[in-house]
Order: C-alpha cells, then sequence, then structure tokens
C-alpha cells in the first residue's frame, strides 16, 4: 500500500479524517462550535458535515464519523505495522476480517460512498479514469469509482480483495474480477448458490469454511476463538441495538432521524462488531429515544413514511435524506438496512462460524436478489419491513447499473400493489454519480408522487369543478 | 492530374480537388437530406468556381456517412472510411502528427497513424456521449447563436455553468432553464464547450494520446473547445494550415491519387 | 367564468382561455430563454385573441415545469394534476390517460373524479418522446405538421430500434444512406414512438377507457398505432392534446 | 446450405414442426451451461432460445427495463407473444442477471408447464464442482418426475456419446472455415450453428454430414482481412453479414452461438459416472464471463483460436447493458495489445438493423488499419 498524500480517493479521505480526528468531540458536538469546527475544516467536508452533523441526528452523527475516521486511519497505517489490507464488497460481513490481528477490512462501496460525499470533485475524475480504460459505462459506480482510483495507479492497493457478490450481482463481481487481473492482486471468493432449499445454505456454509482457511494461510494467521468471541459479542449487542432501531421505527411521527437509514449500514460495512459500531448504534438508540420522548419531528407533520427498497441517493453530500425530513417525508430505511441480523451463538468456535455464514447469507442483496427467485425474496422482505414499519410507499432508486433489481422490478411493484396496496416510485438515477440525473429532478419527482399519489388524502388538492353537461360534439 | 474528395458527414458535405498534394479547391455546404444530392450539389459548386470540370478529375475517393452510396452512384472509385482520411490528412499535413482528434456530426474519434501515416489505431464514441459536433449544433440553436460565435464567446466567461447531465437530450432543457434564470448567454456557452471538451477527453484517454495532436473536423474551429481539451491533456495542439473541416475530403483526394499511383 | 390556464412545458408554452368549460382561445408557442419576459406579452395575446381585456380573467392557473415565471397565476399545479382533470372532465369515463411530452412520456391511473392515483414516467435513455420525433423528422426534412401525409405515401415501416436518442439520429442516417425512403423512415420512428407508449400503457395494466395527450397525440399515424397495440377503448382528446395541461390548469381555476 | 439457411430463419422451424407432429416434445433452454445431452436422454428435443435480431420490445419492456440487455428482452417479447407457445417446458440456468430476469418475468406473466433451475456455480473449483454434480442429477430427477420416465445412465452415456460425435462435426465445420481457404463464410456456419441448437440430434447429423460433403472443395475469396468474433450471445446472422459485406471475413469465433458452445470434448474425461463428466467439463470448460475465477481459460481459448485460424484482427462485441461481456472484453483487449494483434471493441445495441450504420464505419475502419499494417 502507498504511503503519503496522493491524488487517491482513499489517501484523500485519510488525509480528511486525519484532521476530523483531531477536533475534539465537544466541539464537534456544540451547536455553535460546529460551524466554528466547519470553519476549520477542509471546505470539502463543509457540506456533508452540514447533513452528517444536522441538529436532529448530530449526537450519533459525530460518534458515525469518529467511527468511520478510527476505521479508515487504522487501515492506511495498517500496512506500516505490516497487517494485510483486505478489500471486501458492502455484502460481505467485515466482522469476520476483525476477528484477525494482522488484517484489516476495507469495503469498497463504503470508501466510494464517502468520497462521492465528503471530497471535491466527488467520484467523477475516478470514474473517468475507469471509463478510460474502455470499461461499460453502465457498470455500478459505487465499486467503479474506488476501484477507478486504484486502477489509475493513483491510490493505495490491497493486498488481497474477497468478491461475495457472484449469485447476487454480476456487475459488482465482475469489476472486482477486472481490478484483480489489471492490478495482479489476489481474490477470494464467497459465492451464493441462489437456492432456497436447504442445499444451498449448506454449501453456503462449506464456501464460507473454505474461505476462512484461505484467508489463514494468506494472512498467516489461525483464527482464534477468544478473538472471533470478542467480536461476535460485540456483533451481538450491535444486532439488539439494530432492533431497538427497527423498533423506534414504527413510532408515527417517526422518531429515528432520515439519516440513521446510512449510518446503521454504514456501520454495518465497517466497524460491526468492533467497540466503535456498537457506540454508534448507542449513540442513535439515545437520540431516537429522545426524539420519541418529546414526540419531536424536524417537518409541521409526518407526511409520506417511505421505505427505500434498494439503495438511496448519495451524491447530494447526503442531502436528500434530511431534505425529505425537512418535507415531511419519513426515510424508513433502505433496502441495504434488510440484513437482519442475529444473535450468534458464542459457545463454540463452529457455531461462531456458523453463525457467521448466517449473517453473510442475510446480507443486503445477497438475501434478496441473490435468492433462488430474484424478485420472491426481495418482495418478502420489502413487503414484510413495508408492513411492519406502517409505511405508506416504497421509493426504488434505479440505479441503471442494478440489473437485476432493474430485471424484476416491475414484478415488485405488482406485488406490492396486490399485497398491501402500496405504490411504488420508480426513479432513475446513478445513486453516486450526480451527472445521471439532477438532485432537484429527484426531488420533484419524490414531491409529486407523495402529494399526488400518497399523501392524496392529507394533501390539500384544488377541487375539479363539477361537469356540465358535455356537448355531445365532444364525445 | 486532378484529384478529388467527397466527405458526406452528417451534417456538412466536403469536397476537395487537389493536384500532386496541393489543394487547388476546396467546398463545404451543409447537407441534403440524401448523400448522392449532396454530392452532386457540393461537386457543382465546387467546380463552378473552377476551370476543371468532373471528367477532368482522374480519380476520386469517397468518405464519410455518405461514402458507400455515392460509390454505387459512381460518382467515385472507391470509398474509405472517415477514420483512415483524418489521419491521413492531418499527416500529410504535418508528418509529425502521430493522433487525430476528429469531432464529426455524429461521431467523436480518437485517431492514432504511425512513423508512415499508417492507421495505428482508433477509438470512437460509443457511450453515453455528448461529445459531437451535433451536440454542439444543437446548443448554439438552443442558445440562438451561431455555430462560429459559441467558442469566441466562452472565451468572456468568468464562471461557466456546470451542466448536471450527461444526456445530449437533457442538457438541451438544462440550456433552456439557465436561460429562464437569465444565466449570461457566455457562461452558458463556456459550460457547454466544457463539457463538450470532457467527453473528448475521456475518449481521448482511451489510447494514451501522444505529444503530436492534430484536431480536424468543424468542431476544430471551435477555440474555447479546443483549448480545454489542451489544458486537460496538458498537450499543444498542432494547427492545420488548411481549414480543418476539410480534412477529410483532403485525406480522401490523398487517397485517390495513391489509387492512380498504385496502378 | 373565465379561466385561463398556462402551461410553460420543457419545449412549448400553451395558454388556453375557458369560458365554463367552453375553450375560447388557446395558442402555442415554442419555450424560448426569454420565455421569462415574453410570458406577459403571449398571455395579453391569447387575452386579446379572445376578444377580451384581462380584468375580465376571473382566475390564472398555472402548471408545467417552467411555471415558475407566472408571477400572477393565482396557484400553479403539477402538469400530473392537470392533465387528470383535463381528460377526465371531457371524458369521464377514462381511468388511464397517457401524456406524451416534450421530455417524457407519463402514464397516469385516474379516479373517478381525475384525481391522479399513480403515475409512471418511462425510462430514461428511452426514445420516443416529443423532443426525439422533432429531431428525427428535422433530420429528414419533415415538418411535424407534415407527418401524417408523408407517412401516408410510406410503403413500409424501417424499424427504428436505437433507445438513445443521439444514437437513433445516427440510425435515421444510416437508413438514408442506404436508400430508404422518407416517408418509410418517418413511420419507423412513429412506431418506435408510438411503441414506447404502448409499452408506458402496458406498464399499469391497461384501463377499459384511456385517452392520449400531449402533442404527440395530434399525429393521427402514431395514435393509429398505439389504438391498434392497446387493449381498452381509445377516446380522442376533444380539444388539441397538445392543451391538455393548460386547459385542466384552467378547469381547476375559480 | 441454402435449406439450412431457410430453416434457421424462424424459430420454429419444420423439424420443430414435424417433431412435434409425431408427438415429440420440446424442452427450451437459455444458456451453454445446460447439459442437453440428459434432455436427449430422455427422448426429449432440446431447443436453445434465440431472438434471431428481434428488436422489436414493446410488450418485453413493460416487464423489464431499458437498462436491461436487449437480447434478454426480444427473447421475453417472443415468449409473451406466443413464438416459443411450442414448447413443453424450460430449463433456466443463472447465466447471468439479465437472463435470469428473462425467465423470471416470462414465468410470472406466463406459466410454463414445466420449468427447472439448475444453479451454476461461478466459480471454478472442487466445492462448487460438487454442488454443480448435484444440481445435475437433480436437474434429471426433475425431467423424470414432470414427465414420468426413466432415464438410465446407460442412456445418458449413449448421448453423450452421440453429442461427442456432433462436436466433432461441428469442429470439422470450424476446420473447413478456419483454413486457409476457408469453405464457409462466418455468417453461413452461424446458420449452421443456430440450426445446430434448433433441430432433433438424430436429423442434425445427417444435416452436418450433407453440409461437410456439400462444402469440402468451396473456396470463399475476395475478403480483405481474416477475423475472429468474439463476446455477447450473438445470434443476428445478418449483423455477421454486414461485416463480411465489406471484406471482414469471420474465420472463427469465441461467442457462445458458436465455439463456445461445443469445443470442450466430455470424452476427454476418464470417468465412470455420467455426471461428474459432464459437470467437470460444463463447468471447468463453461468459456463464459459469468464465471469469476478463470479468466485465464478465455483468453488461452482466445489465443488458441487465432492461432489455429490466422485471424489478423479480433473484433470483441458486446450487446448494450451486457455486464459480463462488456467488462471481459476490456481484459481480452489488453491482453491482446500486449500481443500486437489488432483489436476492435464494439458496443452495439441488440437487433442487426439498429447500429450497422456506427459499426459499419468502424469495422471497414479496422479493416484499413489491418491492411495498413501489412
Amino acid at each position: 500500500m502507498k504511503l503519503g498524500m496522493s491524488p487517491g480517493l482513499f489517501d484523500r479521505l485519510v488525509h480528511l479524517f486525519r484532521v476530523v480526528n483531531r477536533v475534539p468531540d465537544p466541539v464537534l458536538k456544540k451547536l455553535g462550535a460546529i460551524l466554528m469546527a466547519l470553519n476549520v475544516l477542509p471546505s470539502d467536508l463543509a457540506s456533508a458535515a452540514g447533513a452528517l452533523l444536522a441538529p436532529q441526528s448530530r449526537e450519533a452523527g459525530v460518534v458515525f464519523l469518529k467511527m468511520l475516521s478510527k476505521w479508515i486511519v487504522e487501515a492506511h497505517s495498517a500496512a506500516r505495522e505490516g497487517k494485510k489490507v483486505i478489500l471486501v464488497p458492502f455484502n460481505f460481513p467485515p466482522e469476520l476480517i476483525h476477528a484477525f490481528d494482522k488484517a484489516v477490512p476495507l469495503t469498497s462501496e463504503v470508501l466510494t460512498t464517502m468520497g462521492v460525499a465528503i471530497l471535491k470533485g466527488q467520484g467523477e475524475r475516478y470514474w473517468d479514469i475507469a471509463m478510460g480504460l474502455g470499461l461499460p459505462d453502465h457498470l455500478c459506480s459505487a465499486n467503479t469509482i474506488e476501484l477507478g482510483s486504484m486502477l489509475g495507479r493513483e491510490d493505495f492497493q490491497p493486498d488481497a480483495i474477497i468478491s461475495s457478490a457472484p449469485g447476487g450481482c454480476d456487475v459488482n463481481s465482475k469489476i472486482h474480477e477486472f481490478a484483480s487481473h489489471y492490478l495482479d492482486i489476489p481474490q477470494f471468493f464467497l459465492q451464493k448458490p441462489p437456492d432456497d432449499s436447504g442445499r444451498g445454505r449448506e454449501q453456503y456454509s462449506v464456501y464460507m469454511r473454505t474461505l476462512i482457511s484461505q484467508l489463514e494461510e494468506f494472512i498467516g494467521e489461525k483464527l482464534t476463538e477468544d478473538k472471533l468471541r470478542g467480536v461476535i459479542e460485540k456483533a451481538n449487542r450491535c444486532t439488539e441495538l439494530y432492533f431497538d432501531i427497527w423498533d423506534f421505527h414504527k413510532a408515527a411521527p417517526n422518531p429515528v432521524p432520515n439519516i440513521f437509514a446510512l449510518f446503521m449500514y454504514g456501520t454495518r460495512f465497517s466497524m460491526w462488531g468492533r467497540e466503535e459500531g456498537v457506540k454508534t448504534f448507542e449513540a442513535m438508540v439515545k437520540v431516537a429515544k429522545e426524539r420519541l420522548a418529546q414526540k419531536a419531528y424536524p417537518a409541521e407533520k409526518e407526511l409520506a413514511r417511505c421505505v427505500w427498497c434498494y439503495t438511496s441517493y448519495y451524491y447530494d453530500f447526503m442531502g436528500l435524506f434530511n431534505w425529505m425530513e425537512d418535507q415531511g417525508y419519513s426515510h424508513l430505511g433502505d433496502g441495504l438496512d434488510l440484513y437482519f441480523p442475529q444473535i450468534i451463538d458464542t459457545s463454540t468456535m463452529d457455531s461462531m462460524i456458523e453463525g457467521l455464514a448466517e449473517s453473510a447469507w442475510n446480507m443486503p442483496m445477497t438475501r434478496q436478489v441473490g435468492g433462488e427467485s430474484m424478485s420472491r425474496s426481495w418482495t418478502e422482505d420489502v413487503v414484510f419491513v413495508a408492513r411492519e414499519l406502517n409505511a405508506d410507499c416504497v421509493i426504488y432508486c434505479g440505479h441503471h447499473s442494478c440489473k437485476q433489481t432493474w430485471s424484476v422490478i416491475s414484478i415488485l411493484r405488482k406485488e406490492l400493489m396486490n399485497q398491501l396496496g402500496l405504490p411504488l416510485l420508480i426513479l432513475q438515477g446513478d445513486s453516486w454519480i450526480k451527472k445521471m440525473t439532477p438532485i432537484s429532478v429527484i426531488q420533484q419527482e419524490i414531491d409529486e408522487f407523495i402529494k399526488n399519489v400518497v399523501a392524496r388524502k392529507t394533501t390539500k388538492k384544488r377541487e375539479l369543478r363539477k361537469r356540465k353537461k358535455i356537448k355531445s360534439d365532444l364525445q | 492530374m486532378f484529384f478529388a474528395g467527397i466527405d458526406i458527414g452528417s451534417l456538412t458535405a466536403q469536397a476537395v480537388v487537389i493536384k500532386n498534394g496541393k489543394i487547388i479547391g476546396a467546398k463545404t455546404i451543409s447537407v441534403l437530406p440524401h448523400p448522392v444530392d449532396s454530392a452532386k450539389e457540393v461537386i457543382d459548386r465546387l467546380l463552378s468556381k473552377q476551370e476543371i470540370k468532373w471528367e477532368d478529375i482522374k480519380c476520386a475517393v469517397s468518405t464519410g456517412y455518405g461514402r458507400e452510396k455515392i460509390q454505387q452512384e459512381g460518382l467515385t472509385r472507391e470509398n474509405i472510411s472517415e477514420i483512415s482520411c483524418h489521419g491521413l490528412g492531418a499527416y500529410t499535413i504535418n508528418p509529425n502528427i502521430r493522433t487525430v482528434i476528429d469531432i464529426g456530426g455524429q461521431d467523436a474519434k480518437v485517431i492514432k497513424v504511425n512513423q508512415s501515416g499508417k492507421l495505428d489505431n482508433f477509438v470512437m464514441n460509443d457511450k453515453c456521449a455528448a461529445g459531437t459536433g451535433h451536440f454542439l449544433e444543437v446548443m448554439s440553436k438552443t442558445l440562438g447563436v451561431s455555430l462560429d460565435e459559441l467558442g469566441p464567446m466562452s472565451r468572456k466567461s468568468r464562471k461557466p455553468v456546470e451542466m448536471s447531465n450527461r444526456c445530449t437530450i437533457y442538457v438541451e432543457t438544462e440550456v433552456i432553464h439557465f436561460l429562464q434564470q437569465g444565466v449570461s448567454k457566455i457562461d452558458i456557452a463556456a459550460g457547454i464547450n466544457r463539457a463538450m471538451a470532457e467527453r473528448v477527453v475521456a475518449l481521448a484517454r482511451r489510447v494514451e494520446p501522444e505529444k503530436e495532436i492534430m484536431m480536424t473536423g468543424g468542431v476544430a474551429k471551435n477555440v474555447a473547445v479546443k483549448s480545454e481539451i489542451e489544458k486537460t491533456l496538458k498537450v499543444k495542439m498542432v494547427k492545420s494550415k488548411i481549414d480543418p473541416q476539410i480534412m477529410g475530403a483532403y485525406g480522401a483526394a490523398l487517397f485517390a491519387q495513391k489509387q492512380e499511383g498504385a496502378k | 367564468m373565465i379561466t385561463v390556464g398556462c402551461d410553460i412545458g420543457s419545449l412549448f408554452a400553451k395558454a388556453v382561455i375557458l369560458d365554463d368549460d367552453e375553450l375560447i382561445a388557446s395558442k402555442i408557442v415554442r419555450t424560448t430563454g426569454n420565455m421569462a419576459d415574453e410570458v406577459d406579452e403571449f398571455l395579453k395575446d391569447v387575452i386579446r385573441e379572445a376578444g377580451l381585456s384581462r380584468d375580465r380573467i376571473d382566475c390564472l392557473g398555472g402548471t408545467g415545469a417552467g411555471a415558475d415565471i407566472l408571477k400572477d397565476a393565482e396557484f400553479v399545479e403539477s402538469t400530473l394534476t392537470c392533465v387528470g382533470a383535463a381528460s377526465s372532465y371531457y371524458i369521464p369515463e377514462t381511468r388511464l390517460s397517457i401524456d406524451i411530452g416534450g421530455q417524457s412520456i407519463t402514464s397516469m391511473l385516474l379516479d373517478e373524479n381525475g384525481r391522479v392515483l399513480n403515475f409512471m414516467r418511462n425510462d430514461k435513455c428511452a426514445s420516443g418522446s416529443g423532443r426525439f420525433l422533432e429531431v428525427m423528422s428535422d433530420k429528414l426534412d419533415v415538418e411535424i405538421e407534415d407527418i401524417d401525409q408523408t407517412v401516408a405515401k410510406s410503403r413500409k415501416t424501417v424499424a427504428i430500434s436505437n433507445q438513445c436518442g443521439v444514437f437513433a439520429e445516427s440510425e435515421v442516417i444510416t437508413h438514408v444512406n442506404n436508400g430508404e425512403q422518407t416517408p418509410d423512415i418517418i413511420a419507423g420512428v412513429c412506431d418506435s414512438v408510438a411503441n414506447m407508449v404502448a409499452t408506458q400503457g402496458r406498464r399499469f395494466g391497461m384501463a377499459e377507457h384511456y385517452t392520449l395527450t400531449g402533442g404527440v397525440a395530434k399525429i393521427n399515424f402514431v395514435t393509429g398505432v398505439i389504438k391498434g397495440k392497446l387493449d381498452g377503448t381509445f377516446h380522442p382528446f376533444p380539444f388539441d392534446p397538445q392543451l391538455a395541461a393548460a386547459i385542466g390548469a384552467a378547469l381547476l381555476g375559480d | 446450405m441454402d435449406e439450412i439457411i431457410k430453416q434457421t430463419g424462424v424459430v420454429e422451424n419444420d423439424h420443430v414442426k414435424k417433431w412435434k407432429d409425431d408427438g415429440g416434445r420440446v424442452i427450451g433452454y437459455v444458456c451453454v451451461a445446460t447439459p442437453t445431452e440428459v434432455i436427449d436422454a430422455a427422448g426429449l428435443m432440446p431447443y436453445r432460445i434465440r431472438a434471431l435480431g428481434n428488436s422489436n420490445t414493446e410488450i418485453a419492456d413493460a416487464h423489464m427495463s431499458r437498462f436491461n440487455c436487449n437480447f434478454c428482452r426480444s427473447c421475453l417479447q417472443l415468449g409473451l407473444d406466443g413464438i416459443y407457445d411450442f414448447l413443453d417446458g424450460m430449463i433456466e440456468t443463472n447465466g447471468c442477471d439479465h437472463l435470469r430476469g428473462m425467465v423470471e418475468n416470462w414465468n410470472y406473466v406466463k406459466k410454463f408447464d414445466f420449468l427447472h433451475y439448475i444453479k451454476v456455480p461461478h466459480i471454478v473449483d472442487e466445492d462448487s464442482l460438487k454442488y454443480y454434480e448435484e444440481e445435475l442429477r437433480l436437474y434429471k430427477k426433475a425431467i423424470e418426475k414432470h414427465f414420468n420416465l426413466a432415464i438410465t445412465d446407460e442412456e445418458i452415456w449413449s448421448q453423450i456419446r452421440r453429442h461427442e460425435r456432433i462436436r466433432d462435426k461441428l469442429r470439422t465445420i470450424y476446420e473447413m472455415r478456419e483454413k486457409d481457404e476457408p469453405a464457409f463464410t462466418g455468417a453461413e456456419v452461424l446458420s449452421i450453428f443456430l440450426l445446430a441448437t434448433a433441430v432433433p440430434a438424430g436429423v442434425l447429423e445427417g444435416l452436418l454430414d450433407r453440409v461437410i460433403e456439400e462444402r469440402k472443395d468451396n473456396k470463399i475469396e475476395g475478403y480483405k482481412a481474416r477475423l475472429l468474433l468474439g463476446g455477447s450471445a450473438t445470434d443476428e446472422v445478418d449483423f455477421v453479414e454486414e461485416i463480411e459485406g465489406i471484406g471482414g471475413l469471420v474465420v472463427t469465433d469465441a461467442l457462445c452461438y458458436g465455439s463456445r458452445a461445443f469445443w470442450p470434448h466430455i470424452g476427454d474425461k476418464k470417468e465412470s459416472d455420467p455426471f461428474k463428466a459432464m459437470a467437470k467439463t460444463y463447468l471447468e470448460k463453461l468459456l463464459c464471463p459469468r464465471m469469476f475465477n478463470d479468466f485465464p481459460s478465455r483468453r488461452d481459448f482466445l489465443f488458441s483460436a487465432i492461432e489455429r485460424a490466422k485471424v489478423e484482427g479480433v473484433v470483441l462485441i458486446h450487446n448494450k447493458f451486457c455486464d459480463v461481456h462488456g467488462v471481459d472484453n476490456v481484459l481480452l483487449r489488453i491482453a491482446l495489445e500486449n500481443k500486437g494483434i489488432p483489436v476492435l471493441q464494439l458496443e452495439k445495441e441488440y437487433g442487426a438493423a439498429a447500429d450497422i450504420g456506427r459499426m459499419k464505419t468502424r469495422v471497414q475502419a479496422f479493416l484499413e488499419r489491418i491492411s495498413d499494417s501489412r
């Protein structure tokens, strides 16, 4: 891994988060001090900080940022300490890597999202590097941006890549395969059999165990029961807190700040199973609990309760989450929050590895479109969450790269209507690149949808005048 | 001995007549719906200003979108792709040229030629592309300025607008919206040219462009786009001695001359 | 009651004047960058055309992407609401209205009061909008108004299958160069638009009664192809379908 | 040959009609990871789904999106249009996300009487091989159960041997197209292949023998360069014709509607168990970019074809929105460029007519480049 300042996405993030680390919590927290903090922070960070540290979520936002900075800086210094940096996709349980002393996980989608949210010029320049190689322009920007930064040889390079997308997403698997060949980085796999019979699940455990032994050999360290137990126990704590927040979501108006949807999976994909992860979840629970007690809600009233069935949009410096909340549109979570964690039995090595396999099996995307049917498991989950949290609409971001979801979205739409009578808004726009669809268009579509379709009864509309006798020549 | 090259593009048609390598006449018109009509028209308009008649042309080669039809009509002996023609044309004008950027109405191309002027490699836009002459044409219409003004005017721009769309179709309404908000045409034009340059650069990156670069095609006349590309690619474009827009037809004429020499 | 409806769309501005539900005047101009300055003049014109004076107007309703330039509008409603209102006011049985606008195709499910129950836009990158048709016919030197009579001369339909407007244009040029006849290519362009519209119609599952609005619905060949593809009864919009949103805005005024 | 071309032009060709009239049943399949030997062993007829360049997807687009590959939407269109109503069942494989979506929407709108899903691993390793082998047994059981018949190992072996004979005949045809004076054009071979996956195996052997006999002394002349065509699902004969029309003779290919489908030999494996034998061949030699850890074998397959057929230039195509080929073609392009082999990478809209103008300009320039470099 290349050290020092370079124009690469990861290295720029490291640079910024060193600064964040230096700003003491109280300074970040104190409302007045925020602005001050913004001034001392590089301007790139300012707009994102506005969203991440918005009053309604600040208590947790600070902890979340600190967690990410720890994660990033740790990975950066890992190389110096002779540790292995392992690049994983979002649908891989990072806690497994955390359980090794001599390895740290980095998640490409999280890096891309942070880069897009925080860095000046966002991801475009790294995307263009990938396009410059002749790669298709309908690839997954969530991966292509961070990997593009590596492909341009501007950025750090991981010691190995784990691909857990085979079976869940071709694009993701393919771009990781490309990077591993192009940069000559060893690649490991955890493939998902699209098989709902018990057979598929058993086979998945086999794959998981093979992967673990491959990793042990590569990292040069045996996975120890104690280290693993330590991580899993923290993961279990995160699981409890995850479901606390889940239950808060049921209250109306929604006491959980919209942006927590992002914080929740941001934590799942990075520091799940680490003390910092637990702290972030605790902070979120605290904020939600207080807001519930005060019956507080940022807008006058909650007009719509929206479930996002896949990803949200991140290219507008996280502004959309709070914009929705200001309009009275509650964001009850993304498809990426649908990883339904479970308490893992820590009694034996074997039970813990089984538990890990189970969590991986239930990771977002893997669990839904990675199922035997791309639409069935996905529909079941969305219907379940919509019913549980009594949502009154579902929104699909329509990232043009997500071919698996796009190919069955019409089935999801029909099933939502048939089973719950819920409307689905199908948006179209790249979640990480602003040049596909401007955020103003996205906002307008959401507005039109909610005012016309979702909140038709509550929003005051002009009445169409009574029909006069229609002239026959008109008929 | 006279040789002719005819380049029927999607927006404009050019004809060039050469005598041992030297251009003795050239003409550009905007295309008629049918390529053969365009070809006949441009030839007539060209020859009307010369003492030579079509019969005096020893051999002619056609290129551009209409190249095949023209040949089938017997107007030319052969048809050669615009990529080869622009390559040879640029190389003949300056043998140091190794990379040619040609932005036509429908296709943007980056062409590499070797030390003997032969086609080495090339890339063309097949992605979501604002990088075509058509894009600029539509935009200048929307802005209500002529295509030639688009470049010069943007030099006065202080803060070019940022286009929030990749797609030509959507950029068009974006421009209308900017105008409605009273943004100055100068800044919009600058934004358009920048967007254009960005797309071309992204394409050029696919074949490592070498230092000696020449830009051909109508867009080469757009100073703003040209300098934007120079800035981002960190190169200095070699200036063409002839009108860059007739490069394709010139190259075709050179091929016609080769043909004759060949037999 | 005299009401004015004004729709500032992405390509055209339309204004109508209704005397109750009778259309007494209408005007359509291409939207320009200076629309903001020209809009007052534009409204004056249409009022003059109706032989009225400004003070006779009871209400001005605005709609369309650019409606924010209508300073003295009493209200601005979304195009969805307006098209829905207009469709179901004049054609009470319509439950589906497909609006073919300059930028996109929108299908709307309507309730018996003309309220929009649900709506869906066509896929981005998908040809079929009014602008698409304009660009293509412009390439072929055919005025939008003349499309029907041009197509009447066609002997076959040349398939246009590119979904990207930019590439579809290359496709058209290729057909020209292959010696295909203009009427046959225009027929192909219309056919591909009609396909997109039909697809939009199918997405919700067809309603028993539907109508088509927006400029493209003026072209009989297009509506004809659509009718042939979709089940359900087609009811032509009683006025110029390009005016539907403006008329809706006027109908919602009081 | 003419007869073959005529039959290839339609989905339900005369051979299928006759087979159905004689009471035969037809099973559709969507990708090369389907061991059709088993279907034949059951006395059923395997039929490889195709779209034949159909570019109208008006009905399909109401279900899949325009961000899905147009080839899959075309197949779905034909399915929903009733063109495939002659099928008595369908074997699904997870070839790619678009393909899965195609079958899923098809079945959602219009239930198949019989649909079985073979889950093909994406990785070549011991674990995957065991799993896939068991998948093939389940696939056999599913056919036995639904059609209420028994498939013996002996029958599968004899079908494997018959398919080996067919593979050999197809290889012979490739040898004839690849030699210095090719006996077939690329368009003709594509037609042959398309028909080969759409007629009863019994009929096919005779067909291939006749066409080999007919063309044994044939010489294709007057072309500008010898090309290899590789990439996405390409069943558009007229697209290949257009390329050859401007002088680029396709002397070999690396297409799944081509060599990739029949090149590997099952006989190569000394196995007693037919399922082990099929599993090994169909997984380890799949040669499809939907596999994520065996790029080298795809690259080397390309290299050896180039050598065999004295290829002067490689054209790598992928349909718009095809993820696996879109990415793989870049790796292949880089590998070829490093070897100094001219390569042209094309992204095209499916449906031959759609992009032919743009494609021809590129191919013609590519041919000019090749002749320049001579």
